[in-house]
């Protein structure tokens, strides 16, 4: 019984082990790692969906498997998925290491998954290193070395400093309530949350997961780390490793139980700083993934409100915004993939003409970019709109206003990439990106969904009420 | 009979015109631009006679919102698919439909990208028919920006002077608007309790208190304010419209900028009527800035996009002091007002792109002689110059009139202001009119051909509409009457009987 | 005061001098060394504190294995030829700027928590039970970490293989 | 043992704390690296004393996975470091560019 | 006699008196443009059933006591209903006859004038459309109505001035005329929301009504009177406001002849008229009405006689004889302005009808050329001419003798001599400018005759258009020549609703004698100047240069106000405005966006550092959360 709800993470390790076996083989052709990664992922979407309604806690209460937990894992698998579909071309990173690019890929996915479920903190701790070390060595992997090992020295460095710091915390949270687990923690903590040392201690415990969600001032990473990764992999980071973050800061911050006004200010300043230094920072890129990379931390921003909301709505948009970010942050970067065919690093004059290269691409750009920027009728749209109509449940009107002011930041550079693509014409003519048939459908559908999911959300939301009433 | 009609879904049909339009067009190959310009003129068209039949059909003697549509959206929020139309709307939806069908006979003559030029026109036209008859928070919000972001395309690739500065910078303002409508949206929505979007129910009187209505109508006000060309928020008027193509800047000044009046009304005056009351004097002092500014320095100006530009904003102040009246006359000549703008404004942009087609300029100093040139031409656009300096029997007359006469009553200085800027409009068209119209004909254009017959046609109709309502304004205020006396308390036959 | 804690009070400053020491070295091996040293106090506090077997993991592996690791890699690539500039002002002044923050802070959190006042008993976990204790309630941790430390390993095995290639294909590498 | 966990407390984060200035002032990658391995030597140090505090052996074991977690970030990261010396033959971070 | 009377017909009549125009303007404007004469033949018919149905309406109505009313919304809003309808009483009935008679008459004249103009279909729809602003002005039963259709009459003005678009001149003095008459306006409709609001109502009789005006205030009745006097000052083109009429000159004669003499311009006498009960209530309104009316006249006399060109002359006579029936009625003389606004509509229109016969004859407007080009030649025209100017210099037996009696009579009554002696002085002017022109026309000086090209196009119709010219003249002479006998009906006839205010002034025998011999002692001095075979040509006024200067400069009215236009307007207000637009409101956006943008490449900057730094930002935001967090 037990091991049924396990599922999804024992597929996701045999793949990784079965991963392992073939970086141990001889290399005869490329396409045999991505076709059995794509299927591989493709049946872990499958495993993943089917376990969705699992219940029960494993491993003498340290594992939670329940549908907040089984949702983030059906959106890690599609994240998963959806890279892996990238990589078709995977020039960014050395042929030789494909096998062990997928393996970490895979492995990276279980570590998230089995966060999302851990509700010890030892295990919480654990997994969450995990997946930060196979990320690490993932941003080794591009082929490019020197920025590869730029990037992931730098992508270390702040990894393990933070994570240093969240030990510290969890440390002293312990200390502070000699309790380990997570139900327990939720009943206690909000009695003791006024106490210095427990808050200081959840602040600090915080500092990793902000890390993951690069949110400020644990964001420095981001944008070195989206340059210098391989693109299919800064894919990666920037979908599947934010809903795992995501999913895990709701579960840590639900456990304070939202009464501390102090934790909720200081959060919300968080919030806002991140926000604004992302937009801000975002204006004067030139380069595409940079610019994405500044994006992304501003979207954490947004996604932050969401979370330190500590209300049901607040778990709700959050979750949405999960999802939200995973299909426009991908669409973005299909973008970046297919542009940048040879697996550099494409500026954003590299856009020039792209409606009339790829008009599908074009128009799956726009439709991402306007999401992010959250305007309607787009999935982008309705997330925010969860989002500040949370907070505003909970009163927080001028953090909404601060944010919405960062939205408008946000539309210009936004608005120069929609520039980019259906404007400015290329100096040199550039060949248009290669999109196969089934990179045709897949475009298709990112579009679809995005406008029919930010136009009729409401089956997305009552799942995601339902995954949120297990953390209140 | 009466049955079939109240139950067919004109509104969402409307709406599905647009977007059958915008389908249709997306799957007509690029290379068939006539064809894509008749389905354009085809949809438009529908659009227009289905607007025109609910005006029609809107039974003035009931009143109230009729033709509602009502399905659960997103329960979970109280978010609804609500559409419904009273006296307020329907003069917008008709003007949408007017400018509209008009705006895409005007653009018959493009070339560049036609298919995505319509398909991102008939999206703009979508959102702003969905605004006027929408009545959940959370659609008119909505199609508020579904009608702003087609624009930065609209204005970047088919415009002219300075097109992507212009462009960038409207769509910034504008959207710069909707931070502050969405916060001010959820707030109410939040602080009412009732976990619902749906406009009407949160109109029930009572709900708020007058701190939150103040502080929501003035987030509302100053977002809507800023499409409305609210003064000192309207620079974006002058140099988005000078960037735009003429059909954009045809439902940009006509019909966009009336939404963010509709806003202001639909959403500050309906939802927080005490913050309406607390803040009128500063809209009042604001749109007189405005109507006064305006003028002045259009007088000035040399491109002909930048006078009209001008002139919206110093119509637009006679909007925004009919709403600051607080009263039924200034709501209605308010309405009246913006209904009459858009169409002439939408004349305006209509003739001042024709004769720029032909001429290649609408610097003022360039032209003149145009009225012997291409009468036709000339004449339309004196038209629109006359209705806009308020002369009797055309649309705009009435409605100045009744928004001075509320205006007077409230606040007499602003009211005597406001008067007294006539004169400045006067100079300031009569102005334009010499310099492009009139004076020896210009040798350079000697040669180019006025106006066809048919392509004189969105003109004539546009025309029409001016005088009709000039001649007949009944039609119109007795239908926004509907609305404003109910809104202000009362019923319209009590306030009629007092002066016979 | 017990011997127990004047024994603490002992290892508190040792560990505390010898990283301070530690720190402050311009010469890395010797920075080393008595950072081995800092943790062989903090063994032994291990061991006062009632985990026996960690305070040997902590030899074997802190001031051992790790320790040794760092010495191979400073005596590999003889850092001593860059004269580095031992705290440099710009990032100093902000450091003691936040170090008395962190000290207000800090002493703020400690006292200002009621609970931990008191005296903390004795008590030893013996390997035994500890071993015990950790295979039962968190053998998936265990499981997560063996990956971990897979992980890790391929990592410094690509990154190790790194270099070769690259020196054999004088900074550009093959596909 | 009659020591209150504050003072180990204390101890604790006085060590993190040099830890903290070691990893942020110190030019020197190697340093940095150490600087962060003092940093979860005293969170481990804390670990262990509120294990004895709350007389369970939970924290004990968080310490334990530090010490496993701490072997792994070393080998990574001093691959890391050799390869970025290799590139660059400096380990100043500031260079490291 | 009220029973026998069909309010239907009546009202039928009215309407097709008011709306036959429009439908004219609108037929011709949409469909017969082309036809050059299908479209005059349709406004002639329009104009001629017009006054057919105003003269069906003056008979059977003349001894009607109560004053006809009939309104229908035109629209409502909340507690005002703007009605549609008209009034009927012996002065709109007098008005509609005149308006509706020069109206046809200057359409049939037209037809000679305008022969070949290749806009002859646009000016007659013009025409048309003045004529039914200017009917349903006149009938207009309440203020506001009155005021819809006295800015339409602006309009046409507007656009009959501009006629000719194609000279700067021209529709230069289109814009100014407009704009003068718009600021005019402002005053005019202020004061009838003045009163709107006070009142609730603006209808004419109930203005008039004693308890009406007793109701108000005198502060506030006084306020807007005044503020209607300004509407007044603007259309009638009274001082300060008058320096737009010399300019609408430029219009075509006949033009000049309806709008700017006979009818348009009039409609501010009749609307002080039609309010006078509402006035007179106000003592100081009637004051400033009188002093406006004296300086008006007394200015426009001056610069009248120094003008070389006939249509100045007779334009600034226009707004001398204005000025003059504005102090009538100022004076309390109703029945007297309002004749003299009947005998000046004829032979005002006269003057300027025969004028433009000359105009077309020679293309030239300066009186000093017409009569080297033979003027005298022309009897039927030269004729006419005389018969108007001895009429409008008050030379009996001709009608404006009898107006101007009437006037000096009422002004006589008045306490204040002042204004008896100013109105003989104007009477003095008036004799001595307008003869001073008759003679120069007819002793021509010796000299080269110009060259003159033939005015406007003149084509095979040329005989037509002649004969439909003097038939035109003809038919007005004759009118200014018997319409004096008709004083005495005529003053009764309109009088008689007023009847409690027709205060039977005192007869002055004297006065007649008087007013006859100033006005001999003008065509006198005009003889000797200009008229005897050895005149130098060169009047008393033209023999003072300062003098000269300034009344042909129009008393540097034109100056200042172009100066206040240029200077205060468009240098001063508009730059401003502009220049803030552009440098504070835009310029500040722009340095706002350009502000984010730049503080985005300084935290770009920042981020661009070494990776140390971003651990040390990382531990300093940690600790000011410590900080903010504990203390």
């Amino acid at each position: 019984m037990m091991w049924q709800q396990f599922t999804p993470e024992l597929y996701h390790f045999a793949a990784a082990l079965l991963f392992t076996a073939l970086s141990m083989t001889r290399r005869v052709d490329n396409r045999r790692d991505y076709w059995v990664a794509l299927s591989l992922a493709g049946g872990g979407l499958i495993v993943c969906l089917a376990a969705v309604r699992a219940e029960g806690l494993l491993f003498l209460n340290t594992y939670k498997v329940d549908l907040f937990a089984q949702l983030f894992k059906v959106l890690l698998s599609m994240g998963l998925f959806l890279v892996v579909a990238l990589c078709s071309e995977l020039n960014g990173v050395a042929r030789r290491w494909h096998s062990e690019f997928y393996l970490l890929l895979f492995t990276c996915t279980l570590a998230m998954m089995l966060l999302v479920s851990s509700v010890h903190l030892i295990s919480i701790y654990v997994s969450l290193e995990l997946s930060s070390y196979s990320l690490y060595v993932l941003v080794a992997l591009r082929r490019d070395a020197a920025m590869g090992t730029q990037a992931a020295l730098r992508y270390f460095l702040i990894g393990i400093f933070s994570s240093a710091i969240m030990l510290f915390g969890l440390a002293l949270l312990y200390a502070a309530t000699g309790l380990t687990y997570l139900s327990d923690l939720v009943q206690v903590l909000p009695g003791v949350i006024d106490q210095p040392l427990v808050l200081v201690a959840v602040v600090l415990t915080l500092g990793g997961f902000f890390f993951k969600l690069a949110l400020f001032p644990f964001h420095f990473w981001a944008p070195d780390v989206y340059v210098g990764a391989p693109n299919q992999l800064a894919a990666f980071i920037a979908t599947a490793s934010k809903v795992a973050a995501v999913a895990v800061l709701l579960r840590v911050v639900a456990a304070t139980g939202g009464q501390e006004t102090l934790l909720v200010d200081s959060l919300a300043a968080l919030a806002i700083i991140s926000m604004t230094v992302g937009n801000l920072a975002a204006l004067v890129q030139k380069d595409f993934k940079r610019l994405l990379a500044y994006s992304s931390i501003a979207q954490a921003g947004y996604v932050l409100i969401g979370i330190l909301c500590m209300s049901p709505e607040g778990a709700d948009a959050a979750i949405f915004y999960a999802l939200a970010l995973l299909l426009m942050k991908f669409t973005c970067f299909l973008a970046v993939v297919k542009i940048a065919a040879d697996g550099g690093n494409p500026s954003l004059d590299a856009l020039a003409g792209l409606h009339r290269r790829s008009p599908l691409l074009a128009l799956a750009l726009m439709m991402a970019v306007f999401a992010l920027a959250g305007i309607p009728p787009t999935i982008g749209f309705t997330a925010k709109l969860l989002v500040f109509s949370a907070a505003m449940h909970k009163g927080y009107l001028v953090l909404v206003l601060i944010a919405m002011f960062n939205v408008v930041i946000s539309l210009y550079y936004y608005l120069l990439i929609v520039k980019a693509a259906y404007l400015t014409e290329p100096a040199v003519e550039t060949p248009a990106p290669v999109l196969s048939l089934s990179a045709r459908a897949l475009t298709t559908a990112l579009i679809i969904a995005i406008v029919v999911v930010g136009f009729y959300p409401n089956p997305l939301i009552v799942m995601a009420r339902q995954a949120s009433s297990s953390l209140f | 009979m009466a049955l079939f009609y109240a139950e067919f879904p004109f509104l969402t049909a409307i709406l599905l015109c647009c977007g059958a339009g915008l389908l249709t067009i997306m799957l007509i190959p690029s290379n068939h631009p006539q064809l894509i310009k008749w389905v354009s003129a085809v949809g438009s068209g529908l659009t227009l006679v289905l607007s025109v039949y609910v005006f029609i059909a809107y039974d003035q003697g009931l009143g109230g919102l009729q033709f509602v549509e009502r399905y659960p959206w997103i329960e979970s929020l109280g978010i609804q698919y609500f559409n419904g139309v009273d006296g307020f709307s329907l003069p917008m939806l008709l003007l949408t439909g007017i400018v509209f069908f008009t705006g895409v006979l005007s653009m018959w003559q493009l070339e560049l990208r036609v298919k995505e030029y319509f398909a991102l026109y008939f999206l703009l036209v979508a959102g702003v028919f969905g605004l006027f008859m929408g009545l959940d928070l959370f659609f008119i919000f909505v199609w508020y920006d579904v009608s702003l972001f087609p624009m930065y395309l609209l204005i970047a690739v088919w415009g002219s002077t300075r097109k992507e500065y212009g462009a960038m910078k409207l769509t910034l303002y504008l959207l710069a608007g909707s931070a502050l409508i969405l916060p001010a949206i959820l707030y109410l929505v939040a602080v009412s309790g009732l976990n619902t979007f749906d406009l009407v129910t949160l109109t029930r009187p009572g709900l708020f208190t007058p701190f939150q209505q103040k502080l929501a109508f003035l987030l509302l006000y100053l977002g809507f304010g800023i499409l409305a060309g609210v003064w000192p928020f309207h620079t974006w008027s002058p140099v988005g419209h000078v960037a735009a193509p003429t059909g954009v800047s045809m439902v940009h000044a006509g019909v966009l900028m009336k939404i963010g009046s509709f806003g202001v009304l639909r959403l500050g005056i309906f939802l927080c009527p005490e913050g309406w009351r607390y803040w009128a004097p500063l809209m009042a002092t604001l749109a007189v800035i405005g109507i006064v500014y305006g003028a002045l320095a259009g007088l000035r100006q040399t491109d002909l996009k930048y006078v009209v530009g001008y002139s919206s904003v110093s119509h637009m102040g006679i909007v925004g002091l009919g709403l600051a009246t607080v009263s039924v006359d200034g709501l209605n000549g308010a309405v009246f007002q913006m209904f009459a703008h858009g169409v002439m404004t939408a004349l305006f942009f209509s003739s001042i792109g024709y004769i720029y087609e032909r001429t290649h300029t609408k610097m003022i100093p360039e032209l003149g002689g145009l009225s012997r040139i291409m009468p036709r031409a000339a004449t339309f656009f004196i038209i629109a110059a006359l209705t806009s300096i308020g002369v009797p029997c055309l649309a705009s007359f009435w409605a100045e009139l009744m928004v001075f006469i509320a205006a007077i009553r409230v606040f007499p200085v602003h009211g005597v202001l406001a008067v007294s800027a006539l004169v400045i409009s006067a100079l300031f068209m009569l102005r334009v009119i010499q310099k492009t119209c009139y004076g020896p004909r210009n040798a350079t254009m000697a040669h180019l051909p006025d106006v066809s017959f048919s392509m004189s046609l969105p003109r004539v109709i546009l025309v029409m509409v001016i005088v009709l309502f000039g001649f007949f304004p009944g039609l119109m205020v007795d239908m926004i009457q509907t609305a404003s006396v109910p809104l202000l308390g009362g019923s319209a036959h009590d306030v009629a009987a007092v002066y016979p | 005061m017990t011997l127990y804690s004047l024994l603490f009070y002992l290892l508190a400053i040792i560990i505390l001098a010898s990283t301070v020491m530690a720190v402050t070295r311009r010469n890395l091996v010797h920075a080393i060394i008595y950072l081995v040293v800092s943790f062989f106090g903090s063994a032994m506090l291990f061991y006062l504190l009632g985990a026996p077997f960690l305070a040997a993991i902590e030899v074997i592996i802190y001031a051992g294995a790790i320790m040794i690791l760092f010495l191979f890699i400073v005596m590999m690539i003889d850092v001593d030829r860059h004269k580095e500039r031992l705290f440099p002002i710009r990032q100093c002044l902000p450091a003691i700027i936040f170090g008395l923050v962190y000290a207000a802070v800090g002493l703020m959190v400690t006292f200002g928590h009621s609970g931990s006042k008191a005296s903390m008993p004795i008590a030893v976990a013996t390997p035994n039970a500890f071993g015990r204790f950790v295979f039962e309630h968190h053998w998936l941790a265990v499981e997560i970490v063996s990956l971990l430390l897979l992980v890790a390993l391929i990592g410094a095995l690509y990154l190790g293989r790194l270099k070769i290639e690259k020196s054999a294909a004088a900074g550009k590498e093959t596909p | 043992m009659n020591v209150p966990l504050t003072h180990l407390l204390t101890l604790a984060g006085g060590l993190f704390f040099i830890g903290i200035w070691c990893a942020v002032t110190r030019r020197n990658l190697i340093m940095v690296m150490l600087g962060i391995e003092i940093m979860l030597n005293a969170a481990a140090l804390a670990f262990v004393g509120a294990s004895l505090r709350w007389q369970q052996m939970e924290g004990q074991a968080v310490a334990l996975f530090v010490l496993a977690i701490a072997a792994a970030e070393v080998s990574v990261g001093l691959a890391l470091i050799i390869c970025i010396y290799r590139r660059y033959r400096t380990l100043d971070p500031a260079k490291v560019q | 006699m009220t029973q026998l009377i069909q309010p239907q017909i009546v009202w039928t009549a009215a309407m097709s008196a008011m709306f036959l125009p429009l439908i004219a303007f609108g037929l011709i404007l949409l469909i017969t443009h082309r036809w050059a004469r299908v479209s005059a033949a349709l406004a002639i018919v329009a104009a001629g059933a017009s006054l057919a149905c105003s003269v069906y309406l003056l008979a059977t109505l003349h001894d009607v006591q109560i004053p006809l009313r009939s309104t229908q919304t035109w629209m409502m809003t909340s507690d005002f209903r703007i009605t549609f309808g008209y009034l009927l009483d012996p002065l709109s009935l007098l008005m509609l006859v005149i308006v509706a008679a020069i109206s046809l008459l200057v359409q049939v004249y037209s037809l000679g004038y305008m022969t070949g103009d290749p806009g002859f279909a646009r000016y007659y729809a013009f025409l048309s459309l003045f004529a039914w602003a200017m009917l349903s002005l006149t009938l207009a039963p309440n203020l506001l109505q009155l005021y819809i259709f006295w800015e339409l009459v602006g309009l046409s003005s507007y656009l009959l001035i501009g006629f000719w678009y194609e000279k700067f001149s021209a529709s230069e003095a289109g814009k100014k005329a407009f704009v003068m008459t718009r600021l005019g306006d402002v005053a005019f409709f202020l004061g009838i929301l003045l009163l709107l609001m006070n009142l609730g109502n603006l209808d004419i009789l109930r203005l008039n009504a004693p308890e009406t005006t007793d109701r108000l205030s005198p502060g506030l009745l006084t306020t807007a009177a005044l503020l209607i006097f300004g509407g007044i000052v603007g259309k009638s083109a009274q001082f300060p406001l008058l320096t737009w009429l010399p300019d609408a000159m430029e219009g075509p004669t006949p033009v000049s002849a309806l709008l700017h003499s006979a009818t348009m311009v009039a409609a501010g006498v009749f609307l002080l008229a039609r309010l006078f009960p509402f006035f007179n209530a106000s003592p100081t309104a009637m004051s400033v009405c009188l002093a406006i009316g004296a300086i008006s006249m007394l200015m426009a006399a001056t610069m009248a006689m120094v003008a070389d060109d006939i249509k100045q002359v007779w334009a600034y006579s226009t707004i001398s004889q204005l000025g003059l029936m504005i102090m009538a009625l100022g004076a309390g003389g109703y029945a007297a302005g309002v004749f003299h606004l009947t005998t000046h509509a004829g032979f005002k229109a006269l003057l300027f009808l025969c004028a433009g016969i000359f105009i077309h004859a020679f293309g030239t407007n300066d009186m000093f050329t017409i009569g080297q080009a033979g003027a005298r030649k022309r009897r039927i025209p030269m004729i006419c001419l005389i018969v108007a100017a001895a009429a409008l210099a008050g030379v009996p037996p001709f009608s404006g003798f009898f107006s101007k009696e009437l006037i000096m009579a009422r002004l006589a009554d008045h306490p204040n001599p002042l204004w008896l002696i100013v109105g003989l002085l104007g009477v003095w002017l008036t004799a001595y400018y307008t003869f001073r022109l008759i003679f120069v026309m007819l002793r021509p000086r010796p000299g080269v005759i110009p060259q003159t090209a033939e005015g406007h196009a003149h084509h095979g119709a040329h005989r037509f258009a002649e004969g439909a010219m003097n038939v035109v003249v003809l038919l007005l002479a004759v009118v200014a020549i018997v319409l004096g006998w008709f004083e005495k009906p005529i003053s009764a006839f309109i009088v008689a609703p007023h009847s409690a205010l027709a205060a039977t002034g005192g007869h002055h025998a004297w006065l007649l004698w008087v007013t006859l011999a100033l006005a001999a002692s003008g065509v006198a001095l005009a003889w000797l100047e200009f008229g005897r075979r050895t005149a130098t040509q060169k009047g008393f006024v033209e023999k003072m240069p300062a003098l000269q200067t300034l009344f042909a400069n129009r008393w540097y009215l034109d100056r200042l106000y172009r100066r206040l236009l240029d200077d205060g307007i468009y240098r001063g207000l508009s730059r401003l405005c502009a220049k803030n637009d552009q440098k504070v409101i835009d310029a500040g956006l722009d340095e706002l966006a350009g502000g984010t943008v730049a503080s985005g490449r300084m935290i770009h900057g920042l981020h661009a550092g070494m990776i140390q730094y971003k651990l040390l930002t990382i531990s300093i935001a940690l600790g000011l959360l410590g900080i903010y967090l504990l203390f």
